[in-house]
Order: structure tokens, then sequence, then C-alpha cells
């Protein structure tokens, strides 16, 4: 237990490194946003007394300090572009990312892991080949140039789902999801052929090592080294990749949810970035980082548990 | 039944590498006896443990067994079906390895991997597989087998992790044991404590053993006959005691010669000159004859006969010596 | 350096700890001591014998005279401190071959290449006369000239071997130390190595400080030794009264654990067993498993001269020194 | 502990016939081994075809991002409405999009732009790794850990964010991409030059080079980087192609080379509202961009493949 109270205190370490690096990124840089709103034509006047209303005229400590207080409290100052406090903007849409991600994540395990461990068996050498260059098509489809394909083909031609017109997961549950599958697709994809190359180089590792030798010279069957022995080796060499490929969905989901227009945070941010809302932009950093260290902290509570080496060494 | 648990007849095992076929293993004869200690000795590459992983069917998929016959407690090896053949491995035949560090799955207890030989073989209870690992523990010398079956190999030493690769070898009770250079990735102290915990398991079980190893000192210590190889043919064999007080081949003496002892102190070491040659080269049909000072025309063009020197000391030169 | 002192190398008092930093910078990091105050000398032109098991620290003095890790105390090669100013003195007097024939050579240059880079990198002689000494020196390590321009991966492991010797002897090293020279190599070809070692030690005059596990190898070939355990030596002296006097326990037990092929039961010669107990802190190193232990164990002994029984006619002066409160005699 | 490694087989021994298999085939048993083997043969094995297959790919765009600076077939900003929305065609290779621009002159034009930016972008990045990687494999202790610490956690980032807030801060012009970029690409390319120098730096011939003398530097860039940087140069060749992606990525986002210079990724934004009626105009960036990836991951697979024999 002590291990995991050291974890969250690094967690909360880093988490904290974060805010004031994004703090520091988004207030010093860019230079001094009242003009940004305003504009140039704006007098003097106009500038400071924005700059009071935005607190931007307060030495930077002092706007750090009642930024996180603000945040702790809930209320993360208001976007600048919408006039509305940041929370209520957020509300809608973390849903549908966390739903878009989780879906993703899904097929990438459920058919990544699967698909590893099939071509990993597969001797010949004609097949081997096929799987190679299919895996490496796989990966250089960016997958904005994938979702327009989809939206193409199944879209606009099979007309199996409407693009363009959103439907949310409250009005219909199953138009939800019929829209919602093929953004996960198009993001899984890559991912699916990245998870499934280290599976197979896993697999094909672990079956060479030398207590698959000691299996076979204890009379054990192929099928029961494959799933007792050299699946669970595999799999704990794989587990420290999950973190990389959740991070790869996030910026998947970003891009996807611009091409198919799903009001997700990924798509807020982009607007945000593109109109210099500095506020929604910052705060939506933080949510991501706290996102991701959130599955990096499950990814090492994963590996303790799978790994005693490493549980031990703790 | 013949008193051998192990009879091998020209057993030869060949290589398919990129177009090529080597011999690796080249026409060998050897018994072993029930509840005899047997070595093997020789240098890299001259096929000793390509023979110990052929017996168990653990050879490499682009290795074959290609030619002779595998008796085992009366069965031939390579006719019977590979389901049988899964039978045999770990119950009646077990081997243990030479390298404890990475022989042992990383992610299980000792408890379970070595209690899994008998969830392999037969019906067992929880209750007897728990008690016979205890009991097999013990006997391979490991103090507190209580503790250690809850361990996981990382938290062990090299010499407590070959003791339960031994225990692992002998719970389902073999009637062969092979150990593939057991004691090379040791301590010397504890290399002598694994031989004496082998030779203690052969006097209490009867179980057959078949040490590899390329230190003669180790065969010396506990086998009581041994197979001298080189480039995969069998050169000379016979009682331990004979083959080191009065070696025939001219290989074996080279080979005991280049052995640094007490006696040898400040006078140079008889090296045999040249080096092993690769599985790849083409070698004549008496292997040590490109390296043999004795060597004539006859070593360069016919297998070399077998010869009797005494009861069990035989021979493969064509020279009288 | 001007006065040609007797002793080649004084190693006193080396103390050498490092700090196995626990997972992550909150947990507090053990020292574990890998040497414990090591003081020997090696005289001029003589092949000293250091072997112990692993984990014994043989290897990590051999890494301090030359200078590669850290360490408290002093070491002195030729009357020579090492430190970071006279480094390219300093390697011009010790250098050294490894255990590995498999990464003791750069796979991707030549032999001849390799050869030449302690010249280069002292600046010794033109590119021709540097492939001269190359080539003279593949020559004196019984390799055929035109293994110069080859790469490693062409040369069997005794071979490699050599040529790791062939470098180390380039600019005539005062000390060699050979950690482990002939532990990965084949009988045969750890033979030819070992004959080499000595027909170049006769030939050319430098001191050798011989690193193994292997008592055999280490009798054969050294004329004095040192048996190391945990860090401290425990027992040293010239080979023959060590070989055949041991007086320290744990030099008993090595012994008689080597396996022998001169006499059929090696095993008793000197009949040994082990006994289990809890170490003593400040104790000797081998209390835990000393069957002769007293209570004046639990202080740590220090390393005393034993006047032989029978002084050996070989060498009147050998001279035995001990680290044990009750010397074993041979009964 | 000592392991007697197989210390007296060299690796080039010249494979002959076996004595005892004079003249004739493989017998049975070996040819049931060859059919089952599982080694992939010929160019495939040695990584060969996909390096020919890599390198005819990307010399290809290349070669048209090269002429592309000297001719293109029609300008590639001059509209002209009688020719809206054709089809490919002879004269229009690629077809026109819905202001009449020529497509296949714009790909050409894109594909220099892109590759020019992804290019830079590797090559600071691997500068700083090569540095940052040989450092920290060589030096070890808390230089390592700092910066590896560092390196995880912008590696654990979403990559396209860490673009999206250094875009937003220097505001996006075409040459602020690149720093952006360089920064995601630095810690995967530094772990993988760390990698490879912690392996060779405990090798013996390391050590032998300190104890004949050699400086750090030397053994760094004489005896260490030789021996990995094929490794090096195939990551060198698939972080191209992710920086290709990622450029295009932002691009498409309208963050990443401004108009009125064309990039793949903006014409593929601008064609995806008129995908149904001109689908083309969406195809022919989308297949350049694929196309150059799968050239250079080819390449990098190749490499990667001679360097492992």
């Amino acid at each position: 237990m002590r291990y995991l109270m050291k974890k969250v205190c690094i967690m909360l370490a880093t988490l904290f490194v974060i805010s004031i690096v994004t703090f520091w990124l988004f207030h010093i840089v860019p230079g001094d946003p009242a003009a940004m709103i305003l504009g140039t034509s704006a007098s003097q006047e106009q500038l400071e007394s924005l700059r009071r209303e935005l607190g931007t005229d307060r030495p930077l400590t002092e706007q750090y300090i009642n930024w996180i207080s603000g945040a702790v409290r809930g209320d993360l100052g208001n976007s600048i572009k919408y006039k509305k406090p940041v929370t209520t903007l957020l509300k809608g849409k973390l849903p549908v990312t966390l739903i878009l991600g989780g879906m993703s994540l899904a097929l990438v395990i459920l058919i990544g892991i699967p698909l590893g461990v099939f071509t990993a068996g597969r001797k010949h050498a004609l097949s081997e080949q096929i799987l190679n260059l299919a895996n490496i098509i796989g990966i250089s489809i960016p997958n904005f140039f994938l979702s327009i394909l989809l939206i193409w083909v199944f879209g606009l031609i099979l007309h199996w789902f409407t693009p363009g017109r959103f439907v949310s997961l409250s009005k219909n549950t199953a138009g939800f999801f019929r829209f919602m599958i093929f953004p996960a697709i198009a993001i899984a994809i890559p991912q699916i052929c990245v998870l499934s190359k280290y599976i197979r180089t896993a697999v094909i590792q672990e079956v060479r090592a030398d207590y698959v030798r000691t299996a076979r010279s204890k009379g054990s069957t192929k099928n029961r080294i494959l799933y007792v022995h050299v699946l669970k080796n595999a799999i704990v060499s794989v587990v420290p990749l999950i973190g990389m490929i959740v991070s790869s969905i996030f910026s998947g989901s970003i891009v996807i949810e611009q091409v198919f227009g799903i009001p997700g945070i990924g798509r807020l941010l982009i607007a945000s970035v593109t109109s210099r809302d500095f506020p929604m932009v910052q705060t939506l950093v933080m949510y991501i980082a706290i996102l991701i260290l959130v599955v990096n902290f499950i990814v090492d509570i994963l590996i303790q548990i799978m790994d005693p080496r490493i549980r031990i060494a703790n | 039944m013949s008193e051998n648990i192990l009879e091998i007849k020209h057993m030869t095992v060949t290589l398919y590498e990129n177009g090529g076929e080597y011999k690796v293993v080249n026409r060998i004869s050897f018994n072993v006896g029930k509840g005899e200690i047997v070595g093997i000795v020789g240098e890299s590459g001259c096929g000793k443990s390509m023979t110990a992983l052929a017996l168990q069917d653990l050879l490499k998929n682009h290795i074959k067994v290609t030619e002779g016959s595998m008796m085992f407690d009366g069965k031939d090896l390579r006719t019977i079906s590979p389901a049988e053949r899964r039978q045999i491995n770990g119950s009646d035949m077990s081997m243990i390895f030479q390298e404890p560090m990475t022989s042992l799955n990383p992610l299980q207890r000792i408890g379970t991997q070595v209690g899994e030989v008998l969830l392999l073989h037969g019906k067992h209870s929880r209750e007897e597989i728990e008690a016979r690992t205890l009991e097999a523990l013990e006997m391979a010398g490991l103090p507190d087998p209580k503790r250690t079956m809850r361990m996981y190999p990382h938290e062990l030493s090299g010499g407590m992790r070959q003791r339960a690769m031994i225990a692992m070898g002998i719970i389902a009770r073999p009637k062969l044991l092979i150990a593939d250079e057991p004691t090379t990735a040791l301590d010397v102290t504890t290399q002598s404590h694994v031989l004496n915990i082998l030779k203690r398991i052969n006097e209490q079980t009867g179980t057959a053993i078949l040490l590899i190893s390329h230190d003669l000192g180790v065969i010396n210590m506990i086998c009581s006959r041994v197979l001298v190889m080189y480039a995969g043919k069998i050169v000379e064999q016979g009682r331990t005691e004979d083959i080191l007080k009065a070696p025939v081949h001219p290989y074996t003496k080279g080979l005991i010669a280049s052995i640094p002892t007490r006696r040898m102190k400040g006078a140079s070491l008889a090296s045999i000159q040249g080096r092993v040659p690769p599985v790849t080269e083409e070698k004549p049909p008496c292997p040590f004859a490109s390296r043999c000072d004795r060597a004539d025309k006859v070593c360069f063009t016919e297998y070399p006969g077998r010869k009797t020197i005494s009861e069990d000391h035989i021979l493969w030169c064509h020279h009288e010596l | 350096m001007d006065n040609k002192c007797e002793e080649i190398l004084e190693v006193s008092h080396v103390t050498n700890r490092y700090r196995d930093s626990g997972s992550g910078f909150l947990s507090r990091s053990k020292m574990t001591r890998v040497l414990n105050d090591v003081s020997l000398t090696i005289h001029r032109d003589e092949i000293f014998g250091l072997v112990g098991e692993s984990g014994c620290g043989k290897s990590t003095l051999g890494r301090a005279v030359l200078g590669l890790i850290p360490f408290e105390g002093t070491i002195r090669v030729d009357g020579m401190e090492y430190s970071a100013k006279n480094r390219q003195e300093f390697t011009r007097s010790v250098q050294a071959v490894f255990q590995d024939p498999l990464s003791s050579l750069n796979p991707r240059r030549t032999i001849a290449a390799t050869l030449e880079e302690p010249l280069l990198t002292h600046g010794i002689g033109t590119k021709e006369t540097r492939r001269q000494k190359a080539l003279e020196m593949l020559e004196l390590v019984g390799l055929d000239a035109s293994y110069a321009d080859r790469l490693p991966r062409e040369l069997s492991g005794g071979q490699r071997q050599r040529v790791c010797i062939g470098a180390a002897l380039m600019i005539d090293p005062d000390l060699v130390i050979a950690d482990e020279a002939t532990s990965a190599l084949d009988v045969s070809v750890g033979a030819q190595i070992l004959n080499l070692f000595q027909e170049i030690h006769d030939r050319k005059d430098f001191a050798m400080l011989f690193i193994s596990h292997n008592l055999n190898v280490v009798y054969y070939l050294c004329d004095r030794i040192a048996v190391m355990y945990r860090g401290s030596i425990v027992e040293q002296g010239d080979a023959e009264s060590l070989y055949n006097d041991p007086q320290h326990p744990y030099t008993r037990m090595l012994l008689s654990a080597v396996p022998e092929i001169e006499e059929a039961d090696a095993m008793s010669r000197y009949g040994f067993d082990e006994t289990r107990r809890e170490s003593a802190a400040e104790g000797c190193d081998f209390y835990h498993r000393c069957p002769y232990a007293t209570e004046a164990c639990r202080k740590m002994p220090d390393l005393v001269s034993v006047l032989p029984e029978q002084p050996t006619e070989k060498n009147p002066q050998a001279e035995h020194f001990v680290r044990c409160w009750n010397p074993v005699r041979n009964a | 502990m000592v392991k007697t490694a197989d210390a007296n087989a060299p690796g080039s021994a010249v494979p002959g016939k076996s004595s005892a298999q004079k003249g004739g085939g493989l017998s049975d048993a070996g040819a049931a081994v060859k059919k089952q083997m599982s080694k992939v043969s010929g160019g495939w094995a040695t990584g060969d075809n996909e390096l020919r297959i890599g390198l005819i790919l990307v010399g290809i765009i290349v070669l048209l991002g090269i002429i592309s600076i000297f001719y293109t077939p029609f300008d590639t900003l001059e509209m002209d409405t009688a020719v809206r929305s054709q089809a490919p065609s002879a004269v229009h290779l690629f077809g026109t999009d819905n202001f009449g621009r020529d497509i296949f002159s714009r790909t050409m034009v894109g594909a220099r732009f892109t590759l020019l930016v992804s290019a830079s972008t590797v090559l600071f990045a691997t500068a700083i790794s090569i540095v940052l990687g040989l450092v920290c494999g060589y030096v070890g202790g808390i230089v390592d850990e700092v910066v590896m610490r560092v390196m995880d956690a912008i590696n654990s980032f979403p990559s396209i964010l860490i673009a999206l807030v250094m875009v937003s801060v220097l505001d996006y012009g075409k040459l602020t991409i690149i720093p952006a970029l360089v920064i995601m690409f630095v810690p995967s390319f530094t772990r993988i030059v760390r990698t490879g120098t912690l392996q060779y730096r405990h090798a013996d011939f390391v050590l032998s080079n300190k104890v004949y003398g050699d400086s750090d530097l030397r053994i760094l860039f004489v005896h260490i980087l030789p021996n990995i940087y094929p490794l090096l140069l195939s990551s060198v060749v698939i972080g191209l192609s992710n920086a290709i992606l990622a450029e295009s990525s932002m691009s498409y986002l309208g963050l990443g080379i401004q108009p009125p210079i064309p990039s793949w990724g903006r014409m593929l934004k601008e064609a995806q509202d008129i995908i149904f009626s001109t689908p083309w105009a969406a195809l022919a960036p989308g297949l350049m961009i694929v196309v150059t990836i799968v050239g250079l991951n080819c390449i990098g697979e190749g490499i990667r493949k001679k360097y492992l024999n």
C-alpha cells in the first residue's frame, strides 16, 4: 500500500508542475489578452478596464493563486469567446469524448491482442509477408483521411449513418452508437496495427524463452504452454504500452471530432486554439493532463498486479 | 526386460539451414543402465546438448532426428505417437538445464511450477500435489521448502533456482533424469552441493542420470561411465577411472592434458592445435583426423571401426594405440 | 619513472561502496560494501592470482586498479597514483584483457585498427610504423598476418582473445590485468591461451594480476595467490603453500569443492561440511558458514602472517597470510 | 556467473554439403522441414525488397516535389471556373476542384512543403536526440534520471496536444509548426539512442578503449555511435513518416502550413465538403500521404531487418 501512496503523491506533484507550466505558457508568452480581444482599435481606458476585469493587471503569482483556488472550488474562470463559465461549456462535451475514447480503446484491445497472437502463430512465409505489409499500410493511413473515406463510403454511398448530423446519446441511444462506431474505427485502426505488431513480436520472443523449453520438457501441450505461460508473459511486456496507446487515441479523437463534427472537448479545444481563448485552452489542457495521469496510474497498478518482479521490488 | 533404461543405436541429428543439411550428431550409439550415472563430455559444438534435447523431442523445428533408434524403457521414442511421447516427458524422463536464471517462468511461484508436472501427468488431488511438491523440494536440498514454494524465481539465488529445477525433475519419480550442464553457471561451492544432491537422489530413488558437461572434473565427481564426444561422434567411452587414468583416443588424451592441474604447474599444457571445425564445415569420416598427429590416409577415407579395449572401454579409431 | 621501484602495484586500504538506489528517489537507498579495506602489493614481473567466487569483489578490485570506478584508499602503479590529470600516462603502464570474447572487440573495426588504437591514443609512431607494430604483435600472439584486415566476427573466441592480449601489450605496459581471461573459452582453447600468457610473460617483462574463479587455472599460472571472500582477502601466499597447506576454512572449502580429475575420490581431500547460523555483524564474514567458528570470531580478524609449518625448500622466505582467529592446521 | 559461449564457431563458415549426402537433393525429411520452415526467405528476409519498394515510392514523391519548384502543369492558385470539378483526365491528371484549380499541381507543391517541414523537424529532433541520448546512456546517474523523467512526461501526452499548445502560444505561421513537431519527436528518438548506448556502454570493447586511454568523446562518437547508427537511421526514417502524419493533421486542423501555400492536409480539409461530387479532390492528397508514409515505413523496416542480421 505504501507504494500506492507514493505513486499518488508523484501524480499530484506532476499535476502541479503541469499546471505551473501551462499557466506560465498561457500568461507570459502570448502578451496581453485584453489587446487580443478588443483588437488594436480599442482605446487605452477600455484596455485598462478589461485588464482589470480579467485580472491580468495583478502580479502573476497572485493570478496563479486565485486561478488554482478557483479550480479547486470548481470555478475555472470564464471563456473569452463564449463569455460563459468554462465548466458549463464542458459539462456536455466531456462524456462524449470519454465514450469515443473508450470505444476506440475497446476496439484496439479486443481486436489488437487476438490479431497479434494469431499472426504470431502464422509460420507460413507468404502470409507472414502479407501481414507485414498490411500492418505497414494500416499504420500509414492518417486517421482523418480514413474518416473521410468512411464518411464517403458508409455515409454518402451506403447511407449507414448520416454524416455531419451528430445524434446525442440522451435522445437516441441506438442512433448515437451507430454514429459513433465509425469515428471509433477511424481512431482504432492505426492503434490496432501498432498493438498487434508489439504483441506479435512479444509472443515470438517469449516462445523462444528457456522456460517454454522447460515446460515442453515437463510434457506440457502446445496450447497449454501458449495460454498458461507465453500469453501472460507477452501481455505483461506489452501492458506498459497501453499508456502510450491511450494518449495516441486521445490525439486521434482531437482530430476525428473535427472531421465527424462530434461536440467533444477535442473540437472545443481546436475552436478555442484558433480563437486564442486562453482560459478555455488552459482548462482543457489540465483536463486532458488529469485523464492521462489517471490512465498511467491505472497502467502502473495493472503492472504491479501482473508482474511479481516489480511488485516485490517496491 | 534388459537392464538398460536407455539404448541408443546409430542416432543421427541433422540441421537444415539455408539449403544445406549438416549432421550435428552422426550415428552415435550408447546405453544407460537402470540407476546408472553416465556422463557425456565434449567441447562446444560437439553435439552433446543436441543428443540430450533429441531424447526429449525438444529440438528446434529446423533440426530433426533423421536416423537410428532410441529405445527408452522398452519403447522406441522415434516410432511412438507424439501424445505418448509427451506422456513420457516429465513423468518417466525429465531434464534440467544450464541457465537457472531463465529456465523458470518469472511470473509463476516456484510451488506452482514444480507442481505443474503432476497436473500434467495423471490425476492428483490438490493436497497430494502440495505434499509431493514439498517432498521434492526437500529432497532437492532447499533449506525451507514451505517458504520457497510461495516465492517467485527472481527472489532465489542461482543455486536455489537450480535446486528448484531438480525438484521439478524428480517430483514424478522419473526413471531417467537428463542434466544438461546443470552447474556450469554456478559457483564452485554451489556446484559441489548440487552435484552431491544429484548423487544422493540417484542413491535414494535409483533414478538413472545422464550428465552432460564440458568439465571432466564435474563428470569425475559423480559419473561411473563417460562418453567422449567430438564433432558429432563418440570417439571413446568407458568407465570414468579408465578414461581418466588410461585415455586411448588421441582427442581424449589431448583434452585431459589441456586441463591445468597441480601436476602441470610450470610446464606448458599439451594443447591440441587447430580448432573444433564448425558444424557447416565438411568433415572427414574420422572428424578428428584433420587435427590428429597420428592421422594417415585411412582416417580420411573410411569410418573408424569400433574397437573394444576392455569390458566397457570402447574406442572408434583406426590405430592400435 | 626514474626509480624502478620493486613493487609495481601497491593497493592500500581500498574500500568501495555503491549506493543501490531503491526504486524511485523517495525510498532510502542502502550502501552495499563491495571492497572492504583491501591491501596487497605485486612485485615486478610477477603473476599474482586473485581468486574467489562471483560477487567477492575481485573484478571490482581489477576495475579500481584500472581507474574505471571510484574508490576510497590509494592505488599506486609503478609509484604513480591514478588521477584524472595523469590519465594518459597512467594508461601507458596499466592495460587489461577482459572475459567475453563476443563483446571484447568493436564489431565494426578491423583487427589491425583495434591493435593500433592504443598507439593512436598515445600518439606513438606514424601510420606505417603503427601498422608494422600491429603485424608484429599478431605474429607474437600466434595469429597469421592475414587476420589484420578481417572483422572480429570472422574470428573464433580463442583468436579474438589473442587479439585482445596483443592490443593490451601494444604499448609495453608494466602491469596487465587479466579479468577471467580464459573463463569463457573451451578447455583446449583455454589451454592455448594459458600457454600464450606464459610464453609472452617470459619474453616481455610485465607483471600480471590474473583474476579468475577457477582455482586450478590460478594455481597453474600464478606465483602468488590471494583468496577473496565478500570483499576482503581471507588468505594470501605463494601458490604451493596455499594449495598444500590451506589454513583459512573458506580456502579449504573452496579446494574441497573444486572438481579434480586426478584422485578418484577428490571429495574427501579436505572433507568439509558447512554449517548454517546467523552471521555476526562486525565479526568474520565467514562466521555464518564456518564449522570452526568460536566466540572470538565475533570480532573481525585481520590478515596475520602465518609462519609456514615446514619452510618449503623451493622459496624459503615463502609468506603466507590468513585472516582467521584459529587457522586450520593439516591433521 | 560464467557461461561457456559457443566460442569457436565463427559466424561466416563456408556452408558445404554434408559428407553423407553426396549428389542427390534434400532427403524427404529435409524437404518436409524446408516447406514448414518459418524463415521468410530471399529478398523479404534480408529486407532488400522492402527497401526497394520504399525507395521507389518515396523517390517518386520527392521527385514531384523538386520538379514543382521549376514547373507545374498549371498555376496552383489560378482559378478557372470553366474547368470546375472535372474528373481526372489526360490534361488534369488528378482532375480539378470546385474552384477549377488543377489538383495534380497543388499536390506537387504540397509535397514540397510537407516534405520540407517534416525533414527539417526530423533533422532538428535527431540532432538534439543524439546528444541527449548519448549523454544519458553513457553518463547515466542523475542526468539520465532527470532527462528521462522529462522525456516520459512529454511522451505520455497526446502529440497533437503539445503541438496545439505550442501553436496557440507562438501564433501559427509557416515556421512555428516545426518547433512544435520537434518537441513531439525528441522524446522517442532520445530513448532509442539511449537504449543503443546503454547496450554498448558495458561492452568489453568500450572498457578496453577506456583502458587504452581513449577520451569519452572518442569512445562515444568513434566506437558507440557507428554501432548504433543503423538502428537510429531506421527510426529516423519512421520518425519522418510520423512527422508527415503529424504535419498533415495540423494542416487539416488549419493550424499547420497556412494558405495560399497548398499542403496535403489543408487540401483534404477543403475537399471534405465536396467529397460526394468530386471525390478525387480528397482521394489525391490522401493517397499521396499514404504512399509517402508507406514508402518511408518500408525503408525503415528494410534498414531494421538489414541491421538485425
